[in-house]
């Protein structure tokens, strides 16, 4: 039973990384090709992870694929945005396709201001302040 | 406070990771997390009430995996077939979310979400610019989202 | 396996000689990456491949359960990774500063010293 | 226990280390570069008395039995080495005090210095061929930084040229010690050695010992293999240049002596014939670059190339009078090259250049500096009675008795050319007048004074000493080359001091 | 069964290598290579894991832990790279 | 005592800085304290070696390689001794007067001394390999000497010149003389004289003969290596008149002697010395002849004298060996006396252009009288000296056994222009109409007369009393080059006989020559401008330019400053090597049996060779850095595969931290460029390839052979027992093998160390003010 | 431009401690399973090099407090500690000593000259690569 649940997570879990692939082979720009990516690559180790907790079904195993699964679901986003948000910024080509660009307009790659279009309105009264956290 | 939060969380990460759930072994990763945060100190935000967020937390990952799986679903069918269907698109997404933290987290948990990639954040925090790749229902997606940030949120303030 | 391997190894070598003949000095760092992959890679292949027994002790056990891989030259190739990664840093920075210095990339021209 | 097999390299490594911790304060780290120096002397002397009376020493690192452990060995080849490594480190030390801009002080130059030495003491006395490599690399990346410290264009060129072809070097050497260990399965060199003795078809130990050959071939930068030699000794400030010379290729000329005369020994007739013709024209070809440079340390830098020949042809003719003659070479010609390179700091510091044409007036001026200089370039040049030329006469008398006659004259032309390359820079940089578009003489004249300059002037006094005494009070230290050389012939000594009881 | 899994699952994730290698090699933009190489990097845990229960030795789990914690890391510095106006050679 | 002897010079040149600066100007009459009781010592000796006695004075030096410091002391070296040390005490006394208030008078006195010691160990030297060093200082010192004025480029170019001749048949010398111990099994003259072995016989014989020839040549300036010698008249006058007198000049001709009862008797000896000795003697006789330069006419009359004696040796007989002994003795009297005159002349009169000067009679009587009886003697008329030499000279040559007629014909030629030579010397200067001098002339300081004069009286008294030296010790010398007890029974006259006639044939033709030698001197100056153009010297110059051009071509072709061609060279040179060796002592093990490999393993593979390929030929840098991570993992995927983690999980984590220093360093580099021309990339993908190949066939040969047992099952089974550890991998890295950690360790820091020095240097140096 | 979003510098945050725990661990356990000091201080250095890529090179540096040229002195100086032991019981060079600690509870602490060891490579391994990272990125990138 346990090898049958086992054997179903990893070619599950193989088929999303799979996806993943081919997404990024065959989808047409970065943006969507990221989506693929990102999340089915991510989806996929951690099917695999988990085939792999459940195999051996020891404390220390399970406890370790429970971390690397905390570990790919905080990193990986993080990874996703700095790269789609780079490659954005840098003028990566949208697939023709696209349907709408709402960043666009607001974004200057002179100054590489970015408005939210809701400058001048304040909501609840919090102030809006800048991170000033970065030094570079 | 909070530093005690993270610094339990460490400690039972700590005992995870090794296997080992003995009392030894989590003073020395309640050490050793101590240590971690002892570095970090002037940078972690405040985080408050930690205690009430447990059980939202709890159906907050019942809900996710969900998400999760439905949208991947939906991305593999998109490429496993040769026509696409998508329509993507960039949208301005309001965000309640204040925090650093909050933003952090809901930008990185609609990423996770396949057919949404959070690509940047405006400079005064406000919008979230989010590429999606089903946009053929714009509402429909926007209130996804929110759900997505409503639930998120819970959790954590 | 080891056969394979020792043709892709060569290949390894081959390429990174190639890179080294380069004229730019970002291609000569890229042909010492490899390099040291190869010469990391030969070491592990021509001791011997095992599938499966890394050379570890299981828990609760004070012998190795039954035949596992060589530990020997696995100990070597991690001391020679680090000191590759260490020869690698200084060489990376090198060709940055001899760009700022020299102002070319290209090793031909970097010919001032010797004649 | 053998305290003294270990603190040669314990020494310089804590001394580095230290240097390291004290960053700040340039002041303790050129004390210490004094007092560590000063310590590896002693103790490499003690080494030298305890290794003369037991023949061999060992320490099994870790306690863990030969060969599963590591080794440190001293015999009287490694022992004069460590000898001569601190010999040198203390000069450099001591010269360093005077020669070295305050911006190298601040960034690290007493550490490499000391790491460097470091390193080649770990090269001389490790009996297993995986940690020579780990102690070459400790030396290269020592030699890597201080080559580069500074920052100066001919630096960074010099450079790139020196690591590439180091690396590759590199690679070759650990390439060649997975195929050995993939064939005995040992790195113990004694071990090695005794299994290597023992494999009935040695074609393969043949291929793979001119994998070591060409490898350490680099290192001692022996013809073809020189180029990075050349292209960089002449780059960094004069202390490094000295140390470079000094130390550096000798590691290699040592790693060929130790496996060529331990391990690969099994085909003679190939190996060492073509490492005699290798010799041969790195002589040549070493002195003839020389003749064709007009700058101090670029003559130095190719003479370096030439008389590594010589040390190699007393490998290469691999006979006990050969041998002695090679490791007399050896120990002469890390002195008076050290020496050399050190005045031509001197001269460099007096008038501000290396380029012969622009110094000059050196003789009128500093007499007493032009005989420290003729010691050493004289003995360079094999004239008797200096230490040269016992080297050069012991060399060319086992070639000739190897009824090598072709070799033997090449030997001897390339002496006269050394002589060329000698008095040339004698001609030009002592004899000849300041040259009139020389300006700045206030440093000659006497009239702009350095701080702590006699620590320029103590070191070239000191080696201009040794090199006296090798020629004047040579029995010795011939003794000791014969002595070092038998143990060499004899590698079964060797085996049977690492191994003890398991040697067959 | 979980033979053939495991024998099918190695044949996906060398697929998978396969497919993101050419779009790693055709990128046409550096922030594509490097999406490419975030999924070999996923690939190579995947494989990982694989091999983690093909042998029964869960040691390798430690890879892929390792992986998951640094290897996001290059990403990270490519997208630097580009923000901060690299020279581009595309 | 006889070390002390030897070794006192050079003492005494240590101590001279302070010496002179007590006593100031009679720093040469107090220096030559030292010659004078050195002459009075060897004197001394005199009656034991007369005796028959040899001595020899053993020293230890080195004697593990048969170096000793052992003196012997014959007839021929006591002759030897006696001219250096009483000449030399002369010349210090002249050169202190001479270079009065020079500069550099100190440092003159220092070599000085160091050359007369070098010269006094060389002729007392037993030992063959002292002999040489001794031989290699009197090169070196007397290099020193020539280039005195070391600021005038051309002293320093013919001091050269000499060095280098003299030093290069120095080392041909060492062969001769290794060879020489090879053949006799012995260090020491006094043993070689003293065996009986037929050294003819031997097969080193040939080879011996002609480096140890070639040695003496090029030391005693036969042709052709004559040139040198008037060149080094660059040098002061004192080191003139000592080096080409008794000294440095004769080492050469002093080994022929020394050796000759050993080595000669065979004809290749006798013939080479015959030969080159007497077309010396004729070109140096003819040189001095057409020479205006008083120093030159005088280093030409040297090199015939050299020619002259060389010839003796050769011609072997026991009249020859006398005429030798004689003739050597009566040039070095009456040449050392000239030089020292030409020197004083040189002082007075501000030429050294005998054209220039004349009538000088007058002005330096003392001068005069003092060159007569020293051209007298160079002329070979009675009653000095040199005229007993020369007759026994024609005597020997009409008694020799082979090319007699040649010989003497030779001889008289070259006396003739020797009298012609000796006119020139002492008559155009004193005689005639007085010329104006750039200096005004008077008399030469005592100091530097009393030099010629008791040498010039010496030549006269010896010439009277021609058996006052032969009893002395010229018996004992000639015995010992002959090798057999001889009775010289010297007489100044002979009667009317054969030679005496040729004496008055070559003093009448002499004179005529003389008479006419201004008229010669337009054709002459034609003649040797001409002969110079192909001469020997004009080869030195063409060798040494020689040299240049192929170092000079040679460090282009190969320190050519490229890369590149560095490493091909390399890479050709390790794997033509490896790949020779293989093939021919291994062989060609090609296998292409892949079928132990799962599938997926090749996938890693081809992943690897595709990432490699694509690293190395994408024009995009970032994406071969991409490719180059790619690559990594691979690697990695091998290494977790085949069991090794700690491999896997190091090489992920290097690959990235790689990745991520190449992309901080790439910001400020610029891209790719295709710089090489399709040429060059295909050279380099051919060396490329070829090395590669050798590595896979390596490999394969490699991987069928696996001929012991590794060491490593000791630490699979001690891992937890001895070390306490589970995970082997890292017991050998921190406990049976942690010197290499610890070394790898320090690998890193050295690496952490260059970076940061690289980067922060400049920036803080010019952040100073 | 402004490379750092809030996003990154959150995310930072969170994840450095968890590499610097985790390689914390990995240096403990390198004795048994895979791991060690050097894996455990490229992990640690990972850490820092995402703070760096977040935050940049002078927050780092104060965040590390000590320079990372320092925490190289002191790797290798406890690398050389470790041979101390051994040297002055008069042992071959580096040989091991082991030494256990009784703790409060159960269990012992198993301190030894290669755990010594382990941490001098550990401190050695960060100090470098923080070296390298920091180095270039402050000269001006
Ligand atoms: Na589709
Ligand atoms: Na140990």
């Amino acid at each position: 039973m346990s090898e049958l649940i086992v054997s179903v997570l990893l070619v599950s879990g193989a088929s999303f990384v799979i996806l993943a692939a081919l997404g990024i082979l065959r989808l047409p720009d970065l943006p969507t090709r990221m989506h693929a990516s990102t999340k089915a690559g991510a989806m996929g180790a951690i099917l695999i992870m988990s085939a792999v907790a459940l195999h051996f079904s020891e404390s220390t195993v399970v406890a370790r694929a429970i971390a690397f699964i905390i570990f790919i679901l905080l990193t990986t986003p993080i990874a996703a945005h700095v790269i789609g948000r780079a490659g954005y910024r840098t003028g990566a080509e949208l697939w023709d396709g696209t349907i709408k660009d709402e960043l666009r307009e607001r974004y200057d790659p002179g100054t590489h201001q970015l408005e939210s279009g809701l400058e001048g309105k304040t909501e609840g009264g919090m102030p809006l302040q800048p991170s000033d956290r970065s030094e570079m | 406070m909070t530093g005690m939060f993270w610094n339990l969380l460490l400690a039972l990460a700590w005992a995870a990771l090794s296997g080992s759930f003995t009392g030894m072994n989590l003073l020395a990763g309640f050490c050793f997390g101590y240590f971690a945060l002892m570095v970090l100190q002037k940078q972690v935000p405040a985080l408050k009430g930690y205690s009430r967020r447990l059980p939202r937390l709890m159906a907050f990952l019942f809900f996710f995996i969900r998400e999760l799986v439905k949208s991947n679903l939906r991305v593999a069918y998109d490429i496993a077939t040769p026509v696409w269907h998508m329509k993507p698109g960039v949208i301005a997404f309001p965000l309640e979310a204040r925090s650093d933290m909050e933003i952090m987290f809901v930008s990185s948990l609609i990423s996770l979400t396949p057919g949404t990639l959070s690509l940047d954040v405006s400079d005064d925090r406000r919008v979230l610019f989010i590429h999606a790749m089903f946009l053929q229902d714009e509402e429909q997606l926007r209130a996804d989202l929110r759900e997505l940030e409503r639930r998120i949120l819970k959790v954590m303030r | 396996m080891e056969t394979l391997m020792a043709y892709v190894i060569g290949l390894l070598f081959a390429a990174s000689i190639y890179m080294m003949l380069r004229r730019s000095i970002v291609k000569l760092v890229i042909g010492l990456i490899i390099l040291s992959n190869a010469a990391n890679l030969l070491i592990f292949v021509v001791s011997g491949l095992t599938r499966g027994a890394p050379p570890l002790i299981p828990e609760g056990t004070a012998e190795a359960a039954g035949a596992v891989a060589d530990p020997l030259p696995q100990a070597l190739i991690l001391t020679a990774i680090v000191i590759a990664f260490s020869v690698l840093a200084f060489a990376v920075v090198l060709i940055r500063r001899a760009y700022e210095v020299v102002g070319t990339d290209d090793l031909a021209q970097m010919k001032d010293t010797d004649t | 226990m053998n305290l003294e097999l270990v603190l040669p390299i314990l020494i310089p490594l804590t001394a580095g280390a230290l240097s390291l911790a004290f960053w700040r304060s340039v002041r303790v780290q050129r004390l210490l570069a004094v007092i560590a120096t000063g310590l590896l002397l002693g103790v490499s002397i003690w080494l030298m008395r305890s290794t003369i009376a037991q023949g061999f020493l060992v320490v099994e690192v870790g306690s863990w039995p030969a060969p599963f452990s590591i080794v440190l060995v001293s015999d009287v080849l490694g022992a004069i080495m460590i000898v001569l490594t601190s010999i040198i480190g203390l000069a450099i030390a001591i010269y360093s005090l005077a020669s070295t801009p305050p911006g190298h002080e601040k960034f690290g130059y007493y550490p490499l210095m000391h790491l460097l030495l470091a390193g080649v003491s770990g090269a001389f006395l490790t009996g297993d061929i995986f940690n020579l490599f780990v102690w070459f690399e400790v030396m290269l990346l020592a030699s890597f930084a201080l080559l580069t410290l500074g920052g100066e264009r001919a630096q960074m060129e010099g450079a790139i040229k020196y690591v590439t072809l180091n690396l590759f070097s590199s690679a070759i050497f650990l390439s060649a010690v997975g195929l050995l260990y993939g064939m005995v399965g040992t790195l113990n060199m004694a071990d090695i050695a005794q299994k290597v003795s023992q494999v009935e078809d040695p074609g393969m130990v043949t291929v793979v010992s001119l994998l070591f050959m060409v490898s350490f071939g680099i290192k001692a930068a022996a013809f073809p293999l020189f180029f990075w030699l050349p292209a960089s000794y002449h780059t960094p400030q004069v202390a490094v240049s000295a140390l470079f010379a000094g130390l550096l290729t000798k590691v290699g000329v040592y790693a060929l002596y130790r496996v060529f005369t331990l391990i690969f020994t099994q085909d003679v007739g190939y190996t060492h014939t073509i490492m005699l013709w290798a010799a041969t024209i790195t002589m040549l070809t070493g002195v003839l670059g020389a003749a064709a440079q007009f700058e101090f340390r670029r003559i130095l830098s190719f003479h370096i190339v030439s008389q590594i020949g010589y040390m190699l042809l007393g490998l290469a003719l691999f006979t006990p009078l050969a041998l002695i003659g090679g490791v007399f070479y050896i120990m002469h010609h890390i002195i008076v090259k050290t020496n050399l390179f050190l005045v031509s700091g001197i001269t460099y510091r007096l008038l501000g250049s290396y380029e012969l044409k622009n110094l000059g007036g050196v003789y009128r001026q500093r007499p007493y500096l032009a005989l420290l200089f003729l010691i050493p370039a004289l003995s360079l040049a094999g004239i008797p009675p200096l230490s040269g030329f016992f080297a050069k006469f012991v060399v060319i008398r086992a070639s000739l008795e190897a009824s090598e006659y072709f070799i033997s004259g090449i030997a001897l032309l390339v002496g006269l050319l050394t002589l060329y390359s000698m008095i040339k820079i004698w001609a030009e940089v002592f004899w000849k007048k300041v040259p009139e578009h020389v300006t700045d003489v206030s440093r000659l004249n006497g009239e702009v004074k350095d701080p702590r300059s006699w620590a320029f002037y103590v070191p070239v006094v000191g080696l201009a000493f040794c090199t006296l005494i090798i020629g004047l009070y040579g029995q010795p230290i011939y003794v000791l080359a014969e002595t070092a050389a038998d143990q060499l012939m004899n590698p079964q000594l060797y085996i049977e001091a690492v191994l003890g009881g398991q040697s067959k | 069964m979980l033979n053939i899994a495991i024998n099918l699952v190695y044949l996906m994730f060398s697929l998978a290598l396969l497919f993101s290698f050419i779009r790693l090699t055709l990128g046409p933009s550096l922030a594509d290579r490097v999406v490419a190489l975030e999924l070999i990097a996923s690939v190579v845990v995947g494989f990982v894991g694989v091999h983690a229960i093909d042998t029964g030795v869960s040691s390798f789990l430690d890879v892929a832990i390792v992986i998951a914690l640094t290897a996001f890391l290059a990403a990270i510095g490519f997208a630097r790279f580009l923000e901060r106006g690299g020279v581009k050679d595309e | 005592m006889m070390l002390l002897a030897v070794l006192s010079g050079f003492l005494l040149a240590i101590a001279v800085p302070v010496l002179y600066r007590l006593a100031g100007n009679y720093i040469g009459w107090v220096l030559a304290l030292l010659p004078a009781s050195l002459t009075g010592y060897f004197l001394n000796l005199i009656p034991s070696i007369t005796g028959g006695q040899t001595l020899v004075i053993e020293h230890q030096w080195m004697p593990s390689l048969g170096v000793s410091l052992d003196f012997m002391v014959d007839g021929l070296s006591l002759v030897f001794a006696l001219l250096i040390s009483a000449i030399g005490t002369f010349i210090l006394i002249y050169a202190g007067s001479y270079l009065k208030g020079h500069r550099d008078l100190g440092r003159f006195y220092v070599i000085m001394l160091s050359f007369m010691a070098s010269m006094l160990g060389l002729v007392l030297s037993d030992n063959l390999i002292t002999f040489f060093v001794f031989w290699e200082l009197t090169s070196i010192t007397s290099y020193l000497l020539i280039g005195f004025n070391h600021e005038d480029a051309e002293a320093r170019k013919f001091a050269l010149q000499g060095l280098f001749v003299t030093a290069g048949g120095g080392l041909v010398l060492m062969a001769g003389l290794i060879l020489l111990i090879f053949m006799t099994g012995s260090y020491s003259f006094s043993d070689i004289l003293a065996s009986d072995q037929p050294l003819h016989e031997h097969s080193y014989y040939v080879g011996a003969t002609v480096c140890i020839l070639i040695g003496a040549f090029t030391k005693s300036a036969q042709v052709p290596f004559h040139f040198w010698l008037p060149n080094a008249m660059a040098a002061p006058t004192p080191v003139s008149a000592f080096l080409h007198s008794a000294t440095m000049v004769k080492a050469g001709v002093y080994l022929l002697a020394r050796l000759n009862s050993s080595m000669g008797e065979h004809e290749l000896w006798s013939n080479a010395l015959m030969f080159f000795g007497a077309a010396t003697m004729l070109t140096g006789a003819y040189l001095a002849f057409s020479s205006t330069g008083i120093k030159k006419v005088l280093a030409y009359s040297t090199i015939m004298a050299l020619g002259t004696l060389t010839m003796l040796i050769g011609v072997g007989t026991e009249k020859a060996t006398t005429a030798f002994i004689c003739f050597l003795v009566a040039h070095s009297l009456y040449k050392g006396a000239l030089f020292m005159i030409a020197g004083a002349l040189d002082h007075e009169t501000g030429t050294k252009d005998i054209t220039r000067m004349g009538g000088l009679r007058r002005a330096m009587p003392n001068t005069a009288i003092i060159t007569c009886l020293a051209a007298l003697s160079l002329a070979g008329l009675p009653p000095l000296f040199g005229f007993v030499a020369k007759e026994l000279l024609l005597e020997s040559l009409l008694q020799s056994p082979s090319w007699s007629l040649v010989l003497v014909t030779m001889a008289v030629v070259a006396s003739m222009l020797v009298v012609a030579v000796a006119g020139i010397v002492f008559i155009k200067p004193f005689f005639g109409p007085i010329s104006t001098t750039p200096k005004h002339p008077h008399e030469a300081p005592f100091a530097m007369l009393v030099g010629p004069a008791v040498l010039s009286v010496i030549a006269l008294v010896f010439g009277v009393a021609p058996f006052l030296p032969g009893a002395l010790v010229l018996d004992a010398a000639v015995s010992s080059i002959y090798g057999n007890s001889v009775e010289t029974a010297l007489a100044l006259w002979h009667g009317v006989n054969v030679p005496l006639m040729l004496s008055a044939v070559s003093l009448l033709a002499g004179t005529m020559l003389f008479a006419s030698w201004h008229k010669l001197q337009p054709a002459l100056d034609t003649v040797n401008s001409s002969v110079s153009r192909v001469g020997p010297e004009a080869g030195y110059f063409r060798f040494m330019l020689g040299i240049t051009q192929v170092a000079s071509w040679q460090t282009r072709l190969l320190q050519n400053g490229v890369l590149g061609i560095y490493l091909v060279t390399l890479v050709l040179v390790t794997f033509g090597l490896v790949g020779y060796t293989l093939l021919t002592r291994h062989g060609l093990d090609l296998s292409f049996d892949f079928s132990n490999g799962y599938f997926y393993e090749f996938g890693i593979a081809l992943l690897i060779v595709a990432s490699t390929v694509f690293a190395s030929v994408t024009s995009s840098r970032l994406g071969s850095v991409a490719s180059v991570g790619v690559q990594g993992f691979g690697v990695a995927l091998i290494f977790i595969h085949f069991s090794a983690p700690d491999l896997g999980i190091t090489q992920l984590l290097v690959e990235t931290l790689t990745v991520i220093l190449l992309v901080l360093v790439l910001f400020r580099l610029p891209p790719f460029v295709s710089l090489s021309s399709p040429l060059e990339r295909s050279r380099d993908l051919t060396v490329a390839v070829f090395a590669g190949t050798v590595m896979t066939l390596l490999m394969l040969a490699v991987l069928d052979i696996q001929y012991f047992e590794s060491i490593s099952s000791y630490y699979i089974e001690n891992s937890y027992e001895l070390a306490f550890g589970k995970n082997i991998v890292n017991v050998i890295l921190v406990d049976f093998r942690q010197l290499d950690t610890l070394g790898e360790i320090f690998v890193l820091g050295l690496a952490a160390l260059g970076v940061y020095s690289m980067l922060k240097l400049k920036a803080e140096e010019q952040h100073k003010p | 431009m402004n490379s750092n979003t809030l996003i990154l510098h959150t995310a930072a945050l969170a994840i450095m401690p968890l590499q610097l725990m985790f390689s914390v661990f990995l240096l403990l356990r390198g004795h048994d399973e895979p791991g060690g000091g050097f894996i455990g201080g490229l992990v640690a250095a990972s850490a820092f090099v995402l703070y760096a890529f977040a935050f940049g090179a002078r927050p780092t540096r104060r965040l590390m407090r000590v320079n990372p040229r320092d925490l190289l002195a002191a790797g290798l100086l406890f690398g050389l500690a470790s041979t101390l032991p051994a040297l002055l019981s008069g042992q071959p060079m580096l040989t091991a000593h082991w030494w256990q600690l009784p703790l409060p509870g159960e269990g012992y602490l198993k301190l030894s000259t290669v755990l010594i060891f382990d941490i001098g490579v550990y401190l050695a391994v960060l100090g470098t690569l923080m070296t390298f990272v920091i180095g270039l990125m402050e000269s001006g990138e």
